[in-house]
Order: structure tokens, then C-alpha cells, then sequence
């Protein structure tokens, strides 16, 4: 039998519905998330599946929606909030940063700070400089935060359902062209650990490491590679912070070359924090300087040829893993 | 300053030309011209042409995402503006902000922004610079409902006030936040309450009556040029549209909102057709002279599309203009 | 509840505990013994102790960085909490946090915070909880007048009004934010008054009276509890020193003060001069009995000393601790 | 004759001094920086010289700091605006990353947007974990802003005039740990342009990169290096966006070895952006792997010990140099 298909969002939903029948302190709030099932639609259905006493619309107050999660972090529940766009992270960076990420720093340990925070991030769109940025950047530069960002619809399932078991807060950040995007997502109750990478393609020529929406113009750019007799092994790393550096590390031991690609502005990106890492941890196993592969750093135009020309596709990546070799 | 026979049929034929504007932007968007999305104000062209009729060829507007009527009611160029939309080299914004980024600095209208809220401090700031230049100029700030329960709204009204500056905020209250209704969204459904808690007056005024919007803005302007300080304006609209073109190609886009309701509102609370049995009553329209206008409007419509879509695209390099000076 | 004469002594002895607690800690900070600040609330302590009287045991308490008072009027070990002041192993965070990150989640004290405003939201969150539990419960929110100016407090009261959250919320307004006086500060500079935009009630106390705090709190705690959502306290209190111990210690770290206003306040704003006063009044109190209380407050406070100098220094493996769980 | 020599935060005050005496454009505002001069006394004098028509003390709202500086800048001022301190430049992200970096993009390039915001940052005085964080990696992800961090009372006059003169957002990051400290400093006008590294020791054997407080530690152990017989090159880079790679580059190219030291927590800080461009483009230049000294990821803690701990010091220098030789 063909496994089941279903979308990125379909997963999204259907890991939030598994968890929050799991257990009853799982619950919803964010803008138009409840009545319409979020402005992407990846929380359709989840209201007439719990009702309004755990699945809320709230009004355009991102401090509040985040402040009152750890609010209620901290008394035992386990929010899994959203903010529409990862660019309006801007608004509640200290309820983030200096409120979520703290808590338990500031009581001793006392609670659990269970929370996720699920965010559309990226671009692709056509939406423009201030609804297409990514700033895993940011919250991987922080301690007491983890950064998931998956590609898959199974990537997603698995990881979201892991990010509301844990007992920490969690940036959760789906890219927003993924979620019309389909793949097999078996029905079951599955997880995968938090800090897992995931090796898309095995190769031994270089290793592209990557996250986020480029993933698949990275396996596009390795199908490509192949046709041309170059052999790339790609990680998908999926969790931001913690960061699997083993697995960067295992693949890089064999390939001695070395790709970062992601969406995100290439000054500063996350790309530079792995380069930083494996060159230290890997320095003689390197054949030649690691390539980054990422967005122009300009912003972001909602002209559709604009868009496509900043930010990275599978052209950039092939150019990058030419450059190692 | 009195309306004279002449100044209201020339805002009727500017509501006209709004509504052609965006009824035509939804035609083309359907047909794949516009990037992104876009916010279309049917139902609200009272407010646009009402406010900026009352505004001083100096004073300043900062709008919104839903903001191509605050243009056109102060007479930008309609070709460059929906050029822009279509995301065209030869728009307002080099085709690289589209709809939600919009300005016309010829005529003072500094800039829409795509963050809910995010023009209300930018207003402040605006006015602070007329208050320490000692110009007569006012600073207009458009901004919705839903925008009002931002953090932004509070800081920004509480330091004006303070500071007494010169702004005239313009709360257009459509009763929605994207899918929020107002009574899950404002605890205070008046909104022009809130102007006590910073000891400025508000005023609520029926935005289907263009003349009532062009009064209470002319007094509110009046107010800040003779240094009396903010106010606030809540102007009760009627969205006769989804959120977005973007939701409304959603298959069920609409439906949080109460049936009958959108047809309701049709009949009854469009500003245009309320404004034109006004303008009859008075004996200043009749069928000739409407059509007249209606015709004037249209053309300017269909010049402006011909040539937004005869325009070309931007260029490559034009993504790293503007970034920097 | 009615307060009986005992009631009124210990709460007699616990104002003169905050107050012996504080000026010790100034002290010890003039030699060395607090690392980075801490801001005490003298003058304050009638809001402390009439707030927490009228508290239930399970009611939480969220507040800021001038909480000293509010933990001891809540009956906190004061040992623990001056040794984490003094930055030792044995303090409520380990010696990690200092004056504004104190907790005690034996007594529902869920913590104090460095970022005015910060626990606005988050106290919100915790109502949330009480409600989605059904906890015979109310979240106690502690904040100054500088802190109701930050956006946070606009969307943490619509959002705790809008669903009816038990929350009371308590601005002690000591008429100045740092030395930002109240009428550079709060355009309204009736507090309460703000209560109105979000549909609440709001009420304005006198700070120097413990009785009348303990009445007003009580009743906003009943109507909380009886479902009818939040309150906002405002309570006129008068700060009998600077800012804070850092700023005290500055040459001239209170000049932007009226000149005899600390000495006005003194004579006639002091909370515990008043009380005792009324104490004296009401035949409940004299020297003996006075002196007997204040002996034993010394008492606390010297052993709290004692052990706080005495406490080791916190371990270097310490500082891993309590980032994630 | 002898230099004058100046404390850090009064060489603040000369620039700014110097710059609103040479453009009655540039006014100031914040939290406690006219009355009282500044938290950290940094602003001491300007309202005395100017007067509080371009010398404003705030409220507590972070937004409308930053949203007014925006609009000001928009419309012709050239506001220096201070958040007192760099952790709250969490509350005031939208403002700074969506609108004050975009908005000569949204706007065509019509203004100019010369704003500077000066804010407190990094740790060393036991303020804990709110009061102690440096994001400057944030800041430098973002396109369309500059970012400054001086480690000399010299640099910091010459790169704050600069920052002021700047047609661009600047991000002026002050280390509140060198405020106090004193250096030489001339009297007269003179400039340091931004993006343009300094040379603070030369040498051969290693290059150490660094910015901010940890500069004089680096200093420090040269000289203990020195006295080994090591030889090391101290670049301040001084700007961390525009980044003098070059300077950078040359040094490596010398000396084939590279420690990047910064205060910020290591995982995610800017440290990595440089380790990911000199690899890139020095890569057969390097003898060792690159090594960068940095904070602990963990949070700050308030005791002195711990802080001292956490916080790099020569010690990691040292063995950081030592790694790569
Ligand atoms: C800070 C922020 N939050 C959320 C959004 C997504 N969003 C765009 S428009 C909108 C609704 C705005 O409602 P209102 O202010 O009433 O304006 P209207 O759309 O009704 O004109 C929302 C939630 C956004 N753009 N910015
Ligand atoms: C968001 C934020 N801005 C500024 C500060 C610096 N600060 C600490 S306390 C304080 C004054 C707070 O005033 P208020 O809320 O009235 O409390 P009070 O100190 O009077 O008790 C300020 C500005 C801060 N800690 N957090
Ligand atoms: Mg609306
Ligand atoms: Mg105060």
C-alpha cells in the first residue's frame, strides 16, 4: 500500500490535534487561528475539534501572546502559540528573550517552561521586506531557547509533536511555501527528537548542509550534480539549536568539503555559527575553504523575478559546491 | 471651510475612482498580475476622500495596508501606484514594495506599512518634527481597528499627548481584524474611549458619510495646527470585501463571518451609493452628470492599467538600491 | 474580612520588617556586599502589606524590581531572600539573579523582573491558567507608573478583559519612573482613569493608608475570583528615596527632585509613621508594645544578615544550571 | 604637553555636544538622559547646553523611542536616541529592523534616514541576566543598518560623530563597563569613519580580533603573550556592519592564525560571521583552525565571581592564542 500523502500543514495540524488529545494542557492561541484555521491554514479544524476554551483567537497584541504563554508556562500549561509571521518576532523579542527564555533561570528551576512558539518563516511569496524574513539567527544566540525549522511534512509532524513535549521554549518556524507542499506522513504517533539532523541524500564528493524551504532546491541541485558525476550528501539539519554537529561533522570527515545553505540574509545567518564550528572542530579534514550559500543581503522585493533572484536556488548551490571541489 | 456643490461632486467621482481601482486590482490580481496580495478599502471611501479633503496640501499621512484610498483621495498618480502593485519597475517603489508599501513623497504621504501599527509612532515622530520646526503642517495617521490593540497605539497616543503634538490619528473601525470581529478584539468596543486614558479627545463618527468624516477631521486638524495636541478619530466602516485578495481566493475566506452580512452591508452601508442618493437629494447629481463622472473615473482607471501592465519589470540590480545611502 | 487588632499589629511589624530590611540592605550595599543594585520600596510598604494581607494562600503574585516588601508582607524566608541580594549560594536563585529576579514558588511568589512591565503579560498568562483550570485563584500583578506607559500594559489589560482573566492588577504610582516625575510621564496622570479603555474597573488608592489598600484589594480579589475579570488599582505612594541603591550612591543621583520634597514626604508621606499613629489612635498600640514588635523585626533582620554574610559563594558549575530543563 | 584624557562616557557627551552645536538638526531623546543626564551619566550637560526642546527625557516605551526617531528621520531631523539599555532593544525590534532599516526602501530612497540609536551594552557590573546581553549579531544580520561598538574614549568620539553625521540607522552600542574608563582624547572635531578597523597592536605571530568591553582584556594578554615571546596583532574592528574584512584579511594573511574574541554569548555571535569570511577568503592562509573567545552560553549571573567567570577574560585569550599557534 502507498504510504499516505498529505500536505506540510495538514501535518502541522494534525501533530497539534495528536498532542493536545495526548494531553489537556496543550492549548492554542494566536491571531485567526481558531474561527479560519490560521492565516496559512495550518491549524484547520483543530477549533471544532477542542473548542474555544482551548484553541483562541486573540486580538493583534503580539507581546500578549507571547507574555501570556510564559504566564502560563509557568503555572503548568503548555502553550503552543503562534505568531503569524516570523517578522513580527520583532514585537515580542523580550517576552521571547528576556521573559521565555529566563524564566527558569530567574526561579531556580522551579517550573517547567513548556511552550512553543510556531512561526511562518521565510520568503517566496511575493509578500515583501517585512513578511519574509527568518531570524533563527537570533533566537539560536540565545540560551535557554531551541530553534526547529523543518522541510518536510514528515520532518514537521515529528519535530512539532517533540517541540510541545519538551519542557522548554521552542521556536518553531514552518517556512511558508512549504506548507502547500506534500510528502509521506504516516498516521501513527510519531516523534523525532529535537537536536536530530537528518541525511536527505548520502554522497561522498561534498556534503551541502542546509534547513529550512531550500531544502528541496538543494536535492534538486544534488539530482542535478549526480547527472553531472559530482556525488553531494546532504544534512538537513531540521533543529537550529540545539545544533547536531556530529552529524556535520561525520559527513564533512568524509567529503573534506563543505556547502551551508539557507534562506535567511547571508551576513550573520546561522550559516556563519556551522562554518565557524566545523572549521574548528574539522580544520585538517577540510579540502577547501566551506562555501555559503543564502539570501543576497538586501531586502527582500515582492517582485516575483526580483524574489527569486535573491533569494537562494539550486544555480547558487551548484555554483557553491563547484567552489569546494 | 464649507463644501461647495463643486467639492462634492469631485469627492464623489474620487470615491468612484477608488472603488474602479480596486475592483479592477481584484480583476487583474485573479488573472495573476499582482505578487504577494493586496487590501482593497471597498466600502471605506467615505474616510479616505472625507479625511483627506480636509487635510493642507503640507500636511503629512502615514496609512496602512489598506491604503490605496488614502492615495488616490490625495490625488497621486494612479498609474505609478498600481504599476507598483503589479510590481512593476515603474512604480512608486521600483516594483519592489507592492501594495502594502505605497508613498508619494510629492505629495507628503510618507509610506504604508505591512506591520498593523506599525505607522503609528512613525506619525508621532512626524509630528514631532512640525513641532520643532514651528511649520503649520499636521501629521494624519490612518491606522484600523484592530492596529488599536497593539502596544504601539498606547505608547504612541500616550507621548503625543504628552508632548502635544501635532497628529490627528484616524482609526477606521471596519469591525474586523483580518477574521477578528470587533467583540473579540476590543474589550471597549469604543475605541474612541481610549483617547481619555491619555487626555485627548476622541470622536466617533459614521464612515459612510463622507461629509461627517470630512468635518470631524477638519476640526481635529484645526485642534492640532493651533497646538491643542493630538486626537482621536474612530470612524465606524464597513468591509464589503474578505481581509485580502489573497484570502478571499481562499475557498472559505469569508466564512467567519456571519451570514447575510456581506449582502446586508451592500445594500445598506455602501458609502458611495449612500453618498450619490445624498448628492440626488440635493439636486447636484443627476444620471448625465454621474455618468459623466463615472466615465472620467474609469478612464483614469483604464489608463492607469494599461500602463502598469505595458510597464516593464524591474531590473536585477535594482535589488540593492535603496538599502543604503 | 475584617481586620482584628492582632492582624493590625503584624501587619504593623511586618511594614517596620520591610522597612529594617531595606535600610539594612542599604547599608550592606554601602560596603560592598550587593553585587550590580536593588531598589528599595521605602515608603511603600503600606501597598505591600495591605495588598498581600487581603491575598488568599493560593493567589499568585507576579511583580518588579522594587519587590523586596512584597515578598516579605507574603511571609518569604528573609534569609534566602537577602542572601540572594548579597549574591550567595544559599539565595532563592542560587546567588545568580540578585534583587529583581527573586522567587518563592512555596508562597506563590512567581517572580520579580528587570524589564519594567515585564510581568504585566506574564501575570495575565497566569489568570489564564486559573481560568482554564478552574482554580479558586487570582493572579496579584505589581507595577509601577513608569511601567504604564509600555505597550505591555495596553495589550495584557485588553486581553485580560476581553476573556474575563482573574487578575488584579496593583500600579503603585510613586510619582516617579527613575527621574521621570508623573507629569513628564503619563499624559493622564489619573492611572486608574485608563481602566475605562478596557472596559474595567479602575480605582485610586492612598498608599500611606494600609487599611484602605487591604479593602480595595480585597474587593478586586472577590470580584475575580467571582468570574468578573480584572481590576486595575492605582495606589498614590511616595518614594522616601532614589531610585535605586546605584543611583543613590551617584553625587547626584536625586537632584532632579524638588528641593524639600524627600524631607516633605518624610513628615507626612511616611506609611509606617501614619499607621503607627493610627495605631496609637486606636488604643492598640504603645512604646512597649512597639518597641516589642520592632525588637522582633530587628531580630529577622539580623539574622537574616548573619546568615546571609555567612552563606558561601555559589559554585562555578552553578552558572550550567536551570537554562534548560 | 600632555594629552587631555577623557572618561568614555564624557567623550559621549563631546560628540554629541559637538555635533548638535555643528546641525540644529540632531536632537536627543530617551529615558532619564536630559534631567539627570543619563542612567549612565553619558548625556551629563546637554540640557544645560541646549535646552529641552532638543533634549528630552521619555517615558518608559521603548516603541515610541525608536517609531518617533523614524518618522523624525523621515521627515528631515536627525534624532540620537538612547535605550538605556541593549536588552531592551528587544522591545523596540519592529521599530529598528522593520521600519528604521526599510524605510528608504519603502520609500524609493526619497529620505534619508540619519537616526543613531545609543544604547548600554554588555555586562561586568552584576546587573544579571537583563541587563547584561549584547546583540550587536542581531543587528548585523539586518540590511540597511550600521552597527558601532567603541573600545576607547578616542573611538568612541570619532565613530559617534561619525554615526551622527551618517545618512543610515546606527546602532551605537556603548559597553557600559567602559563609561568610566579614561583615555586620550582630543578637543578639537575629528572623525572616525565607520566600517574602518583599528590596528591596536601590531604584530606577527597571531591575530587576535575583537570589539567592545573585551578589548583592553585583549590588550592585556598581548602583553602577557609578549612577555612569552608570542607576538600577537590586536584588531579592534570598531564597526561590526560595515565590517573592515580587509583590515581583517591582511592581518591573517601576516600572521596565517586568528582568535576573534567578543563578549556576546559565542554560540550565534558575530564572532562566527567573521570566522565564515576569513576562512572563505584566507583559507590557504591559515596555518590553525580559527578560534573564537567568547561568553559562556549561559545566562549572566549577577554574582561577582560567577559574572568574572562567564565573561572572557585574558586567561581564555591566552589559551585561545595558544590553540592556534
Ligand atoms: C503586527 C502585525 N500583526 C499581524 C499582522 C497580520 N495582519 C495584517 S492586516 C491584519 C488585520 C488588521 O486589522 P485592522 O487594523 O483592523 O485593519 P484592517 O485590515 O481591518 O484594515 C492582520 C492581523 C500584521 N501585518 N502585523
Ligand atoms: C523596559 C525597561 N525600560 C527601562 C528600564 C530601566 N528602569 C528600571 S526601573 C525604571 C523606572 C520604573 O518606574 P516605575 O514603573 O514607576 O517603577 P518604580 O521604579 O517607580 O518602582 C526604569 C526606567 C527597564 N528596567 N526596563
Ligand atoms: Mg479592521
Ligand atoms: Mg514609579
Amino acid at each position: 500500500m502507498a504510504q499516505r500523502q498529505i500536505s506540510y500543514r495538514e501535518a502541522v495540524a494534525e501533530a497539534i490535534i495528536e498532542e493536545m488529545t495526548r494531553d489537556d494542557r496543550v492549548f492554542l492561541m494566536g491571531e485567526d487561528i481558531a474561527v479560519v484555521g490560521g492565516a496559512f491554514g495550518a491549524t484547520k479544524g483543530i477549533l471544532a475539534a477542542f473548542g474555544e476554551e482551548r484553541v483562541m483567537d486573540t486580538p493583534i497584541s503580539e507581546t500578549a501572546i507571547v507574555g501570556y504563554a510564559v504566564g502560563a508556562a509557568m503555572t503548568g500549561l503548555r502553550p503552543v502559540v503562534e505568531i503569524m509571521r516570523c517578522d513580527w518576532m520583532t514585537i515580542c523579542m523580550d517576552e521571547i528573550v528576556n521573559q521565555a527564555a529566563k524564566m527558569r533561570y530567574f526561579t531556580a528551576g522551579r517550573p517547567e517552561m513548556a511552550m512553543v512558539i510556531r512561526t511562518a518563516t521565510e520568503g517566496g511569496i511575493g509578500l515583501g521586506a517585512q513578511h519574509s524574513q527568518s531570524f533563527e539567527a537570533w533566537f539560536a544566540h540565545i540560551p535557554g531557547l531551541k530553534v526547529v525549522m523543518p522541510s518536510t511534512p514528515y520532518d514537521v509532524k515529528g519535530l512539532l509533536k517533540s517541540a510541545i513535549r519538551d519542557p522548554n521554549p521552542v521556536i518553531f518556524m514552518e517556512p511558508i511555501i512549504l506548507y502547500g507542499t506534500s510528502g509521506p506522513v504516516p498516521k501513527e504517533d510519531y516523534t523525532i527528537p529535537l537536536g536530530q539532523a537528518d541525511v536527505k541524500r548520502e554522497g561522498k564528493d561534498a556534503t551541502i548542509v542546509c534547513w529550512g524551504a531550500v531544502t528541496s532546491r538543494v536535492m534538486n541541485a544534488a539530482k542535478m550534480l549526480a547527472d553531472e558525476g559530482i556525488d553531494t550528501e546532504v544534512i538537513d539539519i531540521r533543529t537550529i539549536r540545539p545544533l547536531d554537529i556530529e552529524a556535520i561533522l561525520a559527513s564533512v570527515r568524509k567529503t573534506g568539503r563543505l556547502v551551508v545553505a539557507h534562506e535567511a540574509n547571508k551576513t550573520g545567518g546561522f550559516g556563519a555559527e556551522i562554518v565557524a564550528q566545523v572549521q574548528e572542530k574539522a580544520f585538517d579534514h577540510l579540502d577547501a575553504p566551506i562555501q555559503r550559500v543564502a539570501a543576497n543581503d538586501v531586502l527582500i522585493p515582492i517582485n516575483r523575478n526580483l524574489e527569486l533572484m535573491v533569494l537562494p536556488r539550486e544555480e547558487q548551490v551548484i555554483a557553491g559546491v563547484k567552489a569546494v571541489l | 471651510m464649507e463644501l461647495t456643490k463643486e467639492n462634492l461632486l469631485d469627492m464623489y467621482r474620487q470615491m468612484v475612482t477608488i472603488r474602479l481601482f480596486e475592483q479592477n486590482l481584484m480583476h487583474y490580481a485573479g488573472e495573476g498580475h499582482v505578487p504577494g496580495t493586496g487590501h482593497v478599502s471597498i466600502g471605506e471611501e467615505a474616510i479616505a476622500v472625507g479625511a483627506c479633503r480636509a487635510l493642507a496640501p503640507q500636511d503629512y499621512i502615514i496609512s496602512t495596508h489598506r491604503a490605496h484610498g488614502h492615495l488616490i483621495a490625495r490625488g497621486t498618480h494612479i498609474p505609478t501606484m498600481l504599476a507598483e502593485v503589479f510590481g512593476k519597475a515603474t512604480g512608486c517603489t521600483g516594483g519592489k514594495g507592492g501594495s502594502m508599501h505605497l508613498s508619494d513623497f510629492d505629495r507628503n504621504i510618507l509610506g504604508t506599512n505591512g506591520i498593523v501599527g506599525g505607522g503609528i509612532n512613525i506619525a508621532g515622530g512626524v509630528g514631532l518634527t512640525i513641532k520643532m520646526k514651528k511649520t503649520d503642517q499636521v501629521s494624519v495617521c490612518f491606522f484600523g481597528d484592530g492596529a488599536s490593540n497593539r502596544g504601539v497605539f498606547h505608547e504612541g497616543f500616550n507621548l503625543a499627548s504628552l508632548w502635544k503634538i501635532p497628529v490627528v490619528y484616524i482609526c477606521t473601525n471596519n469591525q474586523y481584524a483580518m477574521t477578528l470581529p470587533l467583540c473579540k478584539n476590543c474589550a471597549n468596543q469604543d475605541i474612541s474611549a481610549r483617547a481619555t486614558a491619555y487626555d485627548m479627545p476622541g470622536l466617533r463618527v459614521d464612515g459612510t458619510d463622507v461629509i461627517a468624516v470630512y468635518e470631524a477631521v477638519s476640526g481635529a486638524l484645526e485642534r492640532a495646527r493651533q497646538g491643542g495636541g493630538p486626537s482621536l478619530i474612530e470612524i465606524i466602516a464597513f468591509r464589503l470585501q474578505g481581509h485580502s485578495m489573497r484570502m478571499d481566493a481562499m475557498p472559505d475566506g469569508s466564512s467567519y463571518r456571519p451570514e447575510g452580512e456581506i449582502a446586508d452591508w451592500w445594500d445598506n452601508k455602501d458609502p458611495i451609493k449612500i453618498f450619490r442618493e445624498k448628492l440626488y437629494g440635493l439636486g447636484y447629481l443627476d444620471d448625465e452628470v454621474a455618468a459623466t463622472l463615472e466615465a472620467a473615473a474609469k478612464k483614469d482607471i483604464d489608463e492607469a492599467t494599461e500602463f502598469a501592465l505595458n510597464s516593464p519589470e524591474p531590473k536585477p540590480e535594482s535589488i540593492y538600491e535603496w538599502i543604503y545611502a
